[in-house]
């Protein structure tokens, strides 16, 4: 229970080993992104102590427990709304918030905006799988156009919608996205995410091979993992230039960074110094 | 100007605690938002909504000086959600609502329970259901407030008829809060929110101010919701080393989720029953005139008030009659009421909804005594008249 | 679409006409490869491209095929079918000499050397580690039409060393039938703005530098040249990676398996990962950082534990 | 215990709930209890708005009027309001100009030019609190001086001297025996 980990990152100073094995599926994506926030953290230098990690309901919701800090499983579509009073209470924590496609743009969509407009020093990480895994692999906001789900029996016909647009309009101090199959960049990506200070919004494609890939018959989880490489570009590519191969318009990396005034510094300035004068 | 120990006041007095202004007028929103300073609270988030909002305006005055956090929040359930994450960082919170903004806030209420996180909410009471009658009192919240959230639960609610009592209950909500690990909801309706009274602080009677019980020792050691007699576990503060888990699924002692029937069943019976356990601080009862009384009225709130003036005009017309009201309506004050019920040949449950206390009411009372409802729901008071007037039909009928 | 709307009729190719590109992460090889696919395109081909990348955002092998034709079924070219071969790194372009169509292929290669991080290790057992060996006589002497060239040398000349691509596809342009014109059109229309003259800049002199090639002279020159080869220290068998897997908490979802550049690990009969040939371990890492399951370790030598 | 109960009454932005809070406020200083309540509607301007006031000596059993002792009507709308109040113990202070017609339930009527004071004072939004001094006068709610503190420490301060004068004709209406009350509407 040391609180000092080694030097060289050694993943097993930050899990809670006698949790173990987890209760991921085979192949869950998931599981290479938590190892790319532990590996960050490591890399800051983030105190187990320190850290609080908030996460809400799905398969994203139960990857936190695993981590051997102060971590708060809460309810559905929440997590944001309580890490924002947590932060707010205790400006002295790093504060990381794991969520879902379904759990965060779905039923907690509305958090989300108002979390990239606040522009608390949150870090936010969505865990997107295409679907509701925990529940059986209904349709998510993000599922693939003509996919199957248990909820899309004739293949999904709603569109789906990009979260790193909608978190850059809404203010969020940082935006970025990666696979989890570029685990050291996706390892870079959160560290400069969490060292922003203001709101971090950043998507890792990930991958639910167990129900939705057996579903679309997307193979195991190393082809879903490949094709995602071919569907998603770094945005030094240039993705606006790419008018030939174009699978997808998603890019990957850091989309985008503001450097508005982050939410405790202001209201320490605009509100606590002025009750106190 | 000669009127000895008075200070400069307005009656929306911004920014002065009870104790500073000394006596003066205030309203009972104003009231739970300085009560709730004064108990410690630090840190509201809430959602603007009639006729709670005066709580929000004015603790968002009162918190940032005394160094807290005021967020408006995106919604009812953001602001639930933001008033456990605070105190689950330590901190003693609050949100207040009404009707609709309230059933919004259930979902969290039961994570608060379940996970045992102090917190408190306020339920200004309106006409419903849905938006109702906004600003227009109603009594219609005392089911939803016990029973609201999903699943077998704990929790407190206190229910103040005047301006006084509301800072008496707010102080009292969070003091059980704490010391229980238990959302404590304060529940009053939209008339005794925006009424007006004279308050002297010399007179309110608030007690200690407590605060939950940390957790100490060897971090190696510390399970989350392991307990000694009181069946109340310490809580661990992030940061102090302990690295806990909380969630809102079943949990075993180590905090860790657990579907093992015994120790299930273990939990969830301890939580339920810690209340019982530590009735004599949850216990509060207000009782009038039960010596020799023919008729008992049972009720809360405003209503009460008005009972208590009936009590009144009823002796005049040789009437004994006694009122029963439970200032902490949940859990229901069972012995209590057993006991003033006792001998009574008639009793009457005047409530400002299509009857909701009555239910509990009848529960308790003995067979063979016949009990009565009253019930107002468009939106007026029930008056001392129209009490007095439902006990005299109710004894002529004999 | 201005350039659409004026596109030529497909002249009619025998075969489909086959371009490798290859080099490492970073070097621009997947720009080069849209600038000729949308090329062919607007040019009214049938055009397929496969490409793979991003195994290594830097250092790792990057090649893509492009193809195009009348009428084009098949994305990738065969061993030995490659018309041209255009290499943006010197040992990528030996390694894939093999796909160069042997009498009429064409093969264009920059001399710049880039040492991968694990391409130049020593990748088996006893293995003599280095960098490849050919050398531009080498290369001169055994592909009739090759063309070795110091485009990054070139860019840097004109100021520009990240634009040394533009450079191999203004040489490469002299192998391939469309107008230098239309290659800058498109060039144009995929590097940034304020690139545009540069890279234009960097065509030309790429093109040029072909056009006015001096086989013989750079032979002779460099006749006497050492091998061009990055020496690295052989590994003793005992600083050899290790490879630690906790089998309670593999679940066999078969990443690390597929993933091993090395082909290490297989699935055993309990479908748990295990080290068929730890003697292969280059110590990369690719399977710890993957393992969904935190179920792999790998020691390397040297590192702190 | 029951109190003394008060209404003041007319229509929206006469500034009525702040006439019944200084009122409120100033027997508050006088060692009173008080209980306040308004009709929480949204009557800014127009529409009916009224503001209860029950003064007593110790804690106030139902804090909302059932029988009014004393209303104060500035507007027609405001008339009917009460008639459930009302009864021949209660005294209307009415508006000579704007209440044309006669409350229910049988009070005694006292029509004063309280609109028409105001406006003589220079305001007319001043009526209300013209209205203060004519009712404090007849019901000696509060001393004189809790009544001036309780404008002092309730009105922005450039405004207090304006409205203690106000006051000053508003009690000057009930004490000056040349003010006969008038007959209702006598005015239009």
């Amino acid at each position: 229970m040391t609180d000092v980990p080694s030097a060289e990152f050694n993943i097993r100073d930050y899990l809670r080993t006698e949790l173990f094995p987890h209760f991921m599926c085979p192949g869950c994506g998931h599981g290479i992104a938590l190892r790319a926030l532990l590996w960050a953290l490591h890399e800051l230098g983030i105190s187990k102590d320190n850290l609080a990690v908030v996460s809400g309901i799905g398969c994203s919701g139960r990857v936190g427990a695993y981590i051997d800090a102060n971590t708060f499983h809460t309810t559905h579509g929440r997590p944001l709304a309580f890490a924002t009073g947590l932060k707010l209470a205790r400006p002295d924590l790093k504060v990381v918030v794991l969520t879902g496609d379904g759990d965060c743009l779905a039923i907690g969509g509305n958090h989300l905006i108002h979390a990239c407009r606040r522009n608390l020093n949150i870090t936010c990480l969505l865990l997107n799988n295409e679907v509701y895994g925990m529940t059986g692999g209904q349709v998510s906001p993000t599922t693939t156009e003509a996919r199957y789900t248990t909820t899309t029996p004739s293949g999904n016909h709603e569109p789906a919608f990009d979260a790193c647009k909608l978190a850059e309009a809404a203010g969020a101090g940082f935006v970025g996205r990666e696979m989890t199959l570029q685990t050291p960049a996706l390892k870079n990506l959160v560290k400069e995410g969490m060292s922003h200070n203001g709101f971090a919004f950043i998507e890792v494609l990930s991958d639910c091979t167990e129900i939705y890939g057996r579903k679309n018959d997307l193979g195991e989880s190393p082809e879903m993992i490949l094709a995602q490489k071919a569907e998603f570009r770094s945005k030094d590519y240039g993705m606006e230039r790419d008018e030939v191969f174009q699978p997808r318009s998603l890019a990957t990396g850091v989309l985008s960074r503001n450097d508005h005034e982050e939410y405790t510094a202001a209201y320490r300035k605009h509100v606590l110094s002025k009750a106190s004068s | 100007m000669a009127v000895p120990g008075l200070r400069h006041h307005r009656e929306d007095a911004r920014g002065r605690g009870l104790n500073d202004t000394g006596i003066q007028n205030i309203q009972g929103n104003h009231a739970c938002a300085v009560a709730a300073v004064a108990a410690g609270c630090r840190f509201f988030a809430g959602y603007p909504i009639t006729p709670s909002s005066e709580i929000a305006e004015r603790i968002s005055v009162e918190l940032p000086k005394a160094g807290g956090t005021f967020v408006q929040m995106e919604d009812e359930i953001a602001s639930m959600a933001a008033v456990i994450g605070a105190s689950a960082g330590g901190i003693k919170a609050m949100t207040a609502t009404s009707g609709p903004g309230f059933s919004l806030k259930q979902e969290n209420l039961g994570y608060a329970a379940g996970a045992e996180i102090p917190c408190v909410i306020v339920d200004v009471m309106r006409g419903g259901p849905s938006t109702g009658m906004p600003t227009r009192p109603a009594q219609g919240d005392f089911m939803q407030s016990r029973w609201g959230t999903h699943g077998d639960h704990a929790c407190i609610v206190l229910a103040p008829w005047s301006v006084k009592e509301i800072y008496e209950q707010t102080v009292r909500a969070f003091n059980l809060s704490e010391t229980l690990r238990v959302p404590v909801i304060v529940l009053y309706d939209e008339v005794i929110g925006h009424l007006v009274e004279t308050l002297d602080p010399g007179s309110v009677d608030t007690g200690e101010i407590t605060t939950r019980k940390w957790a100490g020792g060897d971090p190696a050691q510390y399970r989350p919701y392991a307990c000694g007699e009181d069946d109340i576990p310490p809580m661990a503060r992030p940061g102090d080393g302990y690295r806990s888990h909380t969630t809102g699924l079943t949990h075993a002692e180590n905090g860790f989720p657990s579907q093992d029937p015994t120790t299930v069943d273990r939990v969830a019976r301890r939580v339920l029953g810690k209340l019982a356990r530590h009735n004599d601080l949850v216990e509060q009862v207000d009782c009038y005139d039960l010596d020799g009384a023919q008729v008992l009225i049972a009720t809360c709130g405003i209503t009460a008030r008005a009972a208590k003036s009936a009590l009144r005009l009823l002796q005049d017309k040789g009437i004994a009659a006694g009122l029963f009201r439970p200032v902490t309506l949940w859990p229901f004050p069972e012995e209590s009421y057993r006991e003033a019920a006792r001998g009574k040949q008639q009793i009457l449950v005047p409530e400002m909804n299509a009857g909701q206390l009555i239910y509990e009411i009848q529960r308790l009372t003995p067979p063979g005594v016949p009990v009565a409802g009253f019930n107002r729901l468009d939106g007026e008071p029930i008056t001392p008249r129209q009490i007095a007037e439902r006990v005299e039909e109710l004894l002529n009928h004999d | 679409m201005a350039v659409a709307s004026a596109k030529p009729a497909p002249r009619a190719v025998a075969r489909p006409q086959n371009v490798l590109i290859v080099g490492v992460g970073g070097q621009g090889v997947i720009m080069v490869s849209k600038v000729l696919a949308s090329l062919c395109q607007l040019q009214g081909y049938d055009v397929k491209q496969s490409q793979v990348h991003g195994m290594a955002k830097r250092g790792g092998t990057v090649f893509s095929h492009v193809r195009y034709g009348e009428r084009v079924y098949s994305p990738t070219i065969p061993e030995g079918e490659a018309d041209v071969l255009v290499a943006l790194e010197w040992a990528e372009g030996m390694r894939w000499l093999p796909y160069l169509e042997q009498k009429n292929g064409t093969v264009f290669v920059d001399t710049q050397q880039i040492v991968p991080p694990f391409a130049c290790r020593n990748r088996h057992r006893g293995a003599v580690g280095g960098y490849v060996r050919e050398t531009v006589a080498d290369i001169m002497a055994h592909v009739p039409n090759s063309f070795a060239l110091d485009a990054l040398g070139i860019a840097t000349a004109l100021g520009v060393p990240k634009a040394s691509n533009s450079v191999l596809l203004g040489a490469m342009s002299t192998a391939l039938e469309f107008p230098p014109d239309d290659w800058k059109e498109i060039i144009e229309r995929f590097v940034p703005p304020k690139t545009v003259q540069a890279n234009l800049k960097c065509f030309d002199s790429g093109r040029d530098w072909a056009l006015s090639f001096d086989r013989d002279g750079l032979l002779e020159k460099h006749a006497e040249s050492a091998p061009l080869t990055v020496e690295t220290p052989r590994e003793k068998p005992d600083d050899l990676s290790h490879i630690d897997i906790e089998a309670n908490w593999c679940k066999g979802c078969d990443i690390c398996v597929r993933f091993c550049p090395e082909r290490c690990l297989v699935m055993n009969d309990q479908q748990i990962a295990e080290v068929a040939y730890p003697e292969r371990c280059t110590g990369c890492r690719i399977c710890e950082w993957l393992c969904p399951d935190f179920a792999i370790t790998v020691k390397t030598p040297g590192a702190v534990a | 215990m029951t109190g003394l109960q008060i209404r003041f009454s007319g229509s929206g932005g006469q500034g009525l709930q702040l006439a019944a809070k200084i009122l409120g406020h100033a027997a508050m200083l006088d060692g009173k209890s008080i209980a306040f309540s308004q009709a929480y509607e949204p009557t800014a301007r127009g529409g009916l708005s009224r503001a209860d006031l029950i003064v007593g000596g110790g804690e106030i059993d139902y804090p909302l009027v059932t029988a009014l002792d004393y209303v104060v009507i500035l507007d027609d709308v405001a008339v009917t309001a009460s008639d459930g109040l009302l009864s021949s113990a209660s005294t209307a202070l009415v508006d000579v100009e704007r209440v044309t017609k006669q409350p229910g339930g049988g009070p005694e009527v006292v029509a004063l030019r309280l609109i028409g004071t105001a406006r003589e004072a220079g305001n007319v939004r001043a009526a209300n609190i013209v209205s203060l001094g004519a009712l404090a006068a007849r019901a000696g709610i509060a001393g004189h001086d809790c009544l001036v503190e309780a404008i002092r420490q309730s009105v922005r301060k450039e405004f207090v001297a304006f409205n203690l004068e106000a006051l000053e004709r508003g009690r000057a209406l009930l004490e000056a025996p040349a003010e006969k009350p008038a007959p209702l509407g006598a005015c239009r």
